[in-house]
C-alpha cells in the first residue's frame, strides 16, 4: 500500500470521529432531529472493511451509518446536510441520518428495520451473480441483527445459491442494553455461520489493519467464486446507543477500558511505530480532518431546505 | 381473439415478458421443478431454466427482499408468494422496505418489482389460508396493488407490471384460475392505476374487482331480468386508485353497491363509499351499500364458509334494496 | 384526582396489574434493563425481578409468538414491541395466529395477551419509523384494538387489556407520554369497545383517536371561539368499533370530520365516515370529511414532515368547511 | 414396557395409515374439502415419540397433524368427523384438516403456516417455564420449515431462556417438491443446532422404537432441566406433499426404495422376532383398526354440521 492510502485511511477514521462529535453537539442544540446512531469507537471497522472493496463492490448496512458513508466515499458535505435535513444531503433530507445511500458509490444505504436489509443484500449480490457481475455485496449489521429471523433466511439462501456475499457482523457486544450473552444463545457470533456451512472467521476490530487484511482476502476470495463468507468483527461503542442512552446497563469501568484502545489511537501509533508518517504528518491529517468537518458545518446550514413539491417527489419511479 | 383461462393468460404474461427480456426472472416457493402449486409457471423451468426460474427455501422474509435487493441492480425480479396469507410473512419488506426505498433515499433506488401472489377463500383451507386483506397492503403510500378480474386484464395488468419501475403486489384469485375470457395475444399492455366498466347500466353502480367481478357479473344478469340495470365498474388497481369511471357511472346512476370478497370493516368497500361521498355527494340518492366477507376468521366446514362469504344473491339484494332506497 | 403524564398513567396500570396478578409478565426488547425505551418500565426489573420483567433478543416474531403460546398456558404475558413499525416483523403472529386460535380451535384456545405497542410520527424518524398503520390491523375479526387518547383512558384501558381473554394491540403513541391528566387511582377500568364524548357541542362532529384528540381538542377551543361548537368523539377501540356515540352525536350535529393520523386511503376515517352514511344517511346535513396524513412515506425534514402530518389548522380548517357546507 | 403397550403403539399406527388411506377417498369423493396432507410413511415418528411424552408435555405440530393427533390420544370419530367438517370434530368443523387439536390432551394444534408454531412452542414451554410445572414441550415440524426466520427467533430464545422444549425436525427429505439439498444450506438439519449451541442428534424415523428410545432420553433429560434439545427423524413421505400433488420432482425408484422400509412392516418384523407377539395378535390389532377406522366413517358421516350460530361463536373469548 502506498503512504497517500495510509495517509486516507487515517484521515477517514477522523473525519467520522469529528464529524460525529460536531453531530452530537448540533443535536443537542436542536439541529439534527430524529435518532442519531455515533459510531464512535467503530471506525476502524468500516474504515478497514471498505478500504478493501472494489468500486465495483456493493456496501450495504444498517442505521449506524456516518461512518460507513465517509469510508464509502460520500463527502463530509452531504453527509452533514443529510443530518440537517438539507436539500443538499445523500437523500434530500428525506432520509436524514439512519438512511444515507449513493448508489452511484455503490453504497446501498444505511437501513433502520433491524436486519431488514439482510435478505436485500442476498439480493444484491443475487443480482450481480444473475447478470454475471464481477462485484461482490459487504453486508455489515450488528451483534444484535443476528437474532433476527432476517438473519436466518438471508444467510441460508446465500449459502444455497452460493452468492457472492460478505456477511459482517461488528460485534460491539450490545443490541442496546442487551449485551450479546443476554441476547444470543452463542457469544462468538461466527459460530451462527457454522449452521450454514459458511466459511467464517473473526478480527480485532480496533485495528484497522487487521481488518483491512482479513477483509481483502475474504472479499477476493469471495470474488473468486467461494460463495459467502462470514466475519465477525470485535468491537465497542464508546458512546450510547442512540443520544440519550441512559446506559445502564454497562458500567463507566467497562466504556475505560475499551476507550483505552482507541482504533485512531491504535492506528496512529501504528503509522508512526513502523514509520509509515510522522507526528507532523498526522497532525496535519488532523487538520485537515477537522476543515472538512467545519466545512460541512457551515455548507450544510448554509444549504437550503428541501422545496415543498419534493414532498411528493418521488413516490414511484414511473407516472 | 382466443378464449384462455386466467391461469393461461398469466402464464402467457410471463413467458413472453420472459422472452422479451433476459433481465426478467422468477423466484418462489415451487415455482421450478413443481411448475408452480397453481401450475402457472409450468414448463417454465424447462424453458428458462434454474436461473431464471428459482426454487426458493421456504422464506417468504428472504424471497421478497432478495427480489427487492436483486431489482435495485437493474434486474426485473418477479417474486411469487405461494398465497397472500404468507405475505405477513414477508410483511416488513413489503411495506418498509419495497413501499419506501424510491422515496426515502430520495429517487436515488428504483426498484422493477413484482410480488405476485394469491388470494380469496372459498376453498376450506381455513382461517389461515382463505384471507382477502388486500386493503392493507393498498394502504401504503410507495406500493401498487393491482387485482385482475378478467383473464385479459390478468395479462395486460401483468405485462404492465412487469415493465413498471415501482415495486406492485400483483394478487391474483385462487378460485378465477379456471375463469375464461378472450385474451389479445402478444404485445398486449393495460395500463396501471385505470378502473373500468366491464359492464354499462343505468340503474346502479357495482363498485368491484377480482373474483367479485364474476359474481358481481352474475347479479346483473339476474338483476336485469328485473329490469335493474347495472353498471359494474371493475377498479383492477387499489393503489394507485382511479376512482374517474367510478364518479362517472355514479353521477349517471345516482346509486351505488360495493363489493368486495374481504371483510368489511378497514375494508376496500369503506375507501370507496367515502371516496363517492367525497367526489360525488351532490348526486347521492340512496346510502350507498357495502357487500363484503361476515367478520369472522373463516371456518373450514363448507357451509358456514359459504355464509361467511359475499354470495351473488347478497349482491342482487343490496343492488334491490339501493335501487328502490 | 392526580394529575399525572400518560407515561405514568400506563407505567402505574402495568406496575397494578403486575402486584395484583402473579401470572402478568412483560416482555420485550429493552423493557427490563434499560426500563423501556420510552420508559414506561423503569424500575420494573429490579421490582419485580428478570423472570417477570423479561428483555428479549431483536426478534418481534418469537416475541409475539412466544407471548401467545405462554398466554395459551394460562399466564398473561403483556409483550412490547418498541414500535408499530416493527409490528410488521411479526404481522404473521399477530394476525394469523393470535387473531384466529381462538375461532379456528373452536374456543379450546384462550390468548390472554396484550401486544403494548407505540406508534406515530412526528419526531423526525423518517418513512419507517413513523407510521400509523392502526387500520390495518382493526381489520382482522379476533383481534383486538385499542389505542388511549388520555392518561386516564391510557391506564383504564390497559387494565382493562391485561384482565381480558383476548388478544388485544395496545398501541400507545410516541409523543403522547408527556401528555398530562387526571388519573383515578388504583382499580380504574375503561371498558374496552367503547368510544366516549370527549368534549361537548352541537355543531358538528369530530371523531377521532389517540393523539389526534390531542389536536382536536385544540381546534376545537380555537372553533369555539368563533361560535362553532365541536363535539368531539373519541374511538379508544378500533375494534370492536363502537359506533354508538358516534351516531348520537351526529344525529345532533348532523356534520362530521373524522381526524386520523395515519394515511387517508384506506385508513380509519374510510370505516367511520362509511358507518355513519350507513346507519345515519337521513342525518347528513354535509358531506363528511376526513382529515388525515398526506399520501406520502414520511420524510425526515423536519418541515416537510409536519407539512405531511394532520394540523390543528387542517381540522379547523375542515370542520369549517363541514360546517358551512 | 408392556406387552399392552408394544401392542397399543402398533395399534395406533395401523390406525393412522387405515384412517388416512379413507380419507383419501373420501377426498377423492368430495366429502373432505381443503388440503389434506397424508402421514403415510412418517407414522413411526410421532407414534415412538408421543408414546415417550408423559401427560404433562405438550405437543404442537405443523398441519400433517393426523398421526399426531391419534397418537395425543384424539379418538379417530373426532379426527375424521373433523376432517369432514361436522359438528363433532375435534375443532367444531371450524379448523378442518390442518388444524386438528385437543387442549385437554395437551395437543396444542396442528398449524399451517410454515414454522409459525416455533415461536409458540418457545411460549408454551415458557409458560410451564414460569409457573414452575413439570411438564416440557414438544415442537414437530418438518425440514423445509427450518429455512424460515421463525425457526431460528424460536431456536435461539430457546436457548438463551433454557427452556424445556425438545424441537423435532421430521426430515423427509422434502418441504412439497423442493429437497433438503435444494433448500437448506446444510443437508444434515440437526447441523443447524450447532448455531445455536443446542444439544442435537438424530434417529432413524422409520423404526418406531428408536424413535422412542431417542425421545425419551432426550425427554427426561429436559425435564431434568437441560434446557432445549434438537432431534431430527429421517423419514419419509410414501404420499405427494398433499392430495393433487404432481410429484414431478422425485423418481418413483426413490419412492419405491423407502417403502420397503414401512414402519408398519420394520415394527411388525421387531415384534415377531423378539416374540412380543404373534403374528395373530398382530392381525388382531389390524383388525380393530380397521374397526375404528370404519367407525369413525359412520360416526363422521351421522354426525351434524355445525349450526348456523356456530359461525360467529368464539371470535372472541370475553364478549
Ligand atoms: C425490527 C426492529 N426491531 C427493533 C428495532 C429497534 N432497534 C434499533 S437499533 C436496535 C439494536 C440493534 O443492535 P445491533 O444490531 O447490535 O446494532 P448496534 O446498534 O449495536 O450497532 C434496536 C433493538 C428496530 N429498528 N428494528
Ligand atoms: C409461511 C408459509 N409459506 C408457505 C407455505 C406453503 N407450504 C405449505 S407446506 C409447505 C412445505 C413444508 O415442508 P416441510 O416443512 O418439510 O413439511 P412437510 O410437508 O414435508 O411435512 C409449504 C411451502 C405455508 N403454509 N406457510
Ligand atoms: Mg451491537
Ligand atoms: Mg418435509
Amino acid at each position: 500500500m502506498e503512504k497517500r492510502e495510509y495517509l486516507d485511511i487515517y484521515h477517514q477514521m477522523v473525519v467520522i470521529r469529528i464529524l460525529e462529535e460536531k453531530a452530537a453537539e448540533l443535536y443537542q442544540e436542536g439541529k439534527i432531529g430524529g435518532f442519531l446512531h455515533l459510531y464512535i469507537g467503530q471506525e476502524a471497522v468500516s474504515t478497514g472493511l471498505i478500504s478493501a472493496r472494489k468500486p465495483q463492490d456493493r456496501v450495504i448496512t444498517a442505521y449506524r451509518d456516518h461512518g460507513v458513508a465517509i469510508n464509502a466515499g460520500l463527502s463530509a458535505n452531504e453527509v452533514m446536510a443529510e443530518l440537517l435535513g438539507k436539500a443538499t444531503g445523500s437523500t434530500g433530507g428525506k432520509g436524514g441520518s439512519m438512511h444515507l445511500a449513493d448508489v452511484k458509490k455503490n453504497f446501498w444505504g444505511g437501513h433502520a428495520i433491524v436486519g431488514s436489509h439482510l435478505p436485500i443484500a442476498a439480493g444484491l449480490a443475487l443480482g450481480d451473480q444473475y447478470q454475471k457481475n464481477d462485484g461482490i455485496t459487504i453486508c455489515m449489521f450488528g451483534d444484535g441483527a443476528t437474532n433476527i429471523g432476517y438473519f436466518h433466511e438471508a444467510l441460508n439462501l446465500s449459502k444455497v445459491w452460493n452468492l457472492p456475499v460478505l456477511w459482517v457482523c461488528e460485534n460491539n457486544q450490545y443490541g442496546m442494553g442487551t449485551s450479546v450473552e443476554r441476547a444470543s444463545a452463542v457469544s462468538d457470533i461466527r459460530q451462527k455461520a457454522e449452521g450454514y456451512n459458511i466459511k467464517n472467521d473473526y478480527v480485532d476490530g480496533m485495528d484497522v489493519m487487521k481488518v483491512r487484511e482479513k477483509s481483502l482476502e475474504m472479499i477476493e476470495e469471495i470474488r473468486a467464486g467461494s460463495g459467502p463468507q462470514f466475519l465477525e468483527i470485535i468491537t465497542y461503542r464508546f458512546r450510547g446507543h442512540s443520544m440519550g442512552d441512559p446506559e445502564r446497563y454497562r458500567e463507566q469501568d467497562e466504556v475505560g477500558k475499551w476507550r483505552e484502545n482507541d482504533p485512531i489511537g491504535i492506528y496512529r501509533k501504528y503509522l508512526l511505530e513502523e514509520k509509515i508518517a510522522t507526528e507532523s504528518e498526522l497532525d496535519e491529517q488532523e487538520k485537515s480532518a477537522e476543515e472538512v468537518v467545519l466545512e460541512s458545518v457551515r455548507f450544510a446550514e448554509s444549504s437550503p431546505e428541501p422545496a415543498d413539491e419534493e414532498l411528493f417527489a418521488n413516490i414511484y419511479a414511473d407516472n | 381473439m382466443a378464449k384462455i383461462t386466467m391461469r393461461q393468460a398469466i402464464s402467457q404474461a410471463l413467458w413472453e415478458e420472459m422472452e422479451r427480456d433476459p433481465s426478467v426472472f422468477i423466484l418462489g416457493e415451487e415455482v421450478g421443478v413443481w411448475g408452480g402449486t397453481y401450475a402457472v409457471t409450468k414448463g417454465f423451468y424447462d424453458h428458462f431454466g434454474e436461473e431464471r426460474v428459482r426454487d426458493t427455501p421456504i422464506a417468504e422474509a428472504a424471497i421478497v427482499g432478495a427480489a427487492i435487493g436483486a431489482s435495485l441492480t437493474g434486474t426485473r425480479p418477479v417474486a411469487e408468494l405461494m398465497t397472500i396469507n404468507f405475505a405477513f410473512s414477508a410483511m416488513d419488506h413489503i411495506v418498509n422496505e419495497a413501499a419506501k426505498f424510491h422515496y426515502m433515499f430520495n429517487g436515488q433506488m428504483v426498484l422493477p418489482l413484482v410480488i405476485r401472489t394469491v388470494g380469496g377463500g372459498g376453498r376450506q383451507l381455513g382461517a389461515t389460508h382463505s384471507q382477502t386483506p388486500d386493503a392493507i397492503f393498498a394502504h401504503f403510500p410507495g406500493l401498487k396493488v393491482v387485482s385482475p378480474g378478467t383473464p385479459a386484464d390478468a395479462k395486460g395488468l401483468l405485462k404492465a407490471a412487469i415493465r413498471s419501475n415501482d415495486p406492485i403486489m400483483f394478487i391474483e384469485h385462487a378460485t378465477l384460475y379456471q375463469t375464461r375470457g378472450e385474451v389479445p395475444e402478444g404485445d398486449y399492455i393495460v395500463p396501471i392505476g385505470k378502473s373500468t366498466v366491464q359492464r354499462a347500466g343505468e340503474h346502479v353502480t357495482i363498485v368491484t374487482y377480482s373474483k367479485m367481478l364474476e359474481l358481481s357479473l352474475k347479479a346483473a344478469e339476474k338483476l336485469s331480468k328485473e329490469g335493474i340495470e347495472a353498471e359494474i365498474v371493475d377498479l383492477r388497481t387499489l393503489r394507485p386508485l382511479d376512482m374517474e369511471p367510478v364518479i362517472e357511472s355514479f353521477k349517471k346512476t345516482n346509486r351505488a353497491v360495493v363489493v368486495e370478497e374481504g371483510w368489511k370493516s378497514y375494508g376496500v368497500g369503506a375507501e370507496i363509499v367515502s371516496r363517492i361521498y367525497e367526489e360525488a355527494f351532490d348526486f347521492v340518492d340512496a346510502p350507498i351499500k357495502r357487500v363484503a366477507q361476515l367478520e369472522v376468521p373463516l371456518p373450514y366446514n363448507r357451509r358456514l364458509e359459504q355464509k361467511a362469504l359475499p354470495q351473488v344473491e347478497d349482491i342482487i339484494s343490496a343492488v334491490k334494496e339501493v335501487y328502490n332506497g
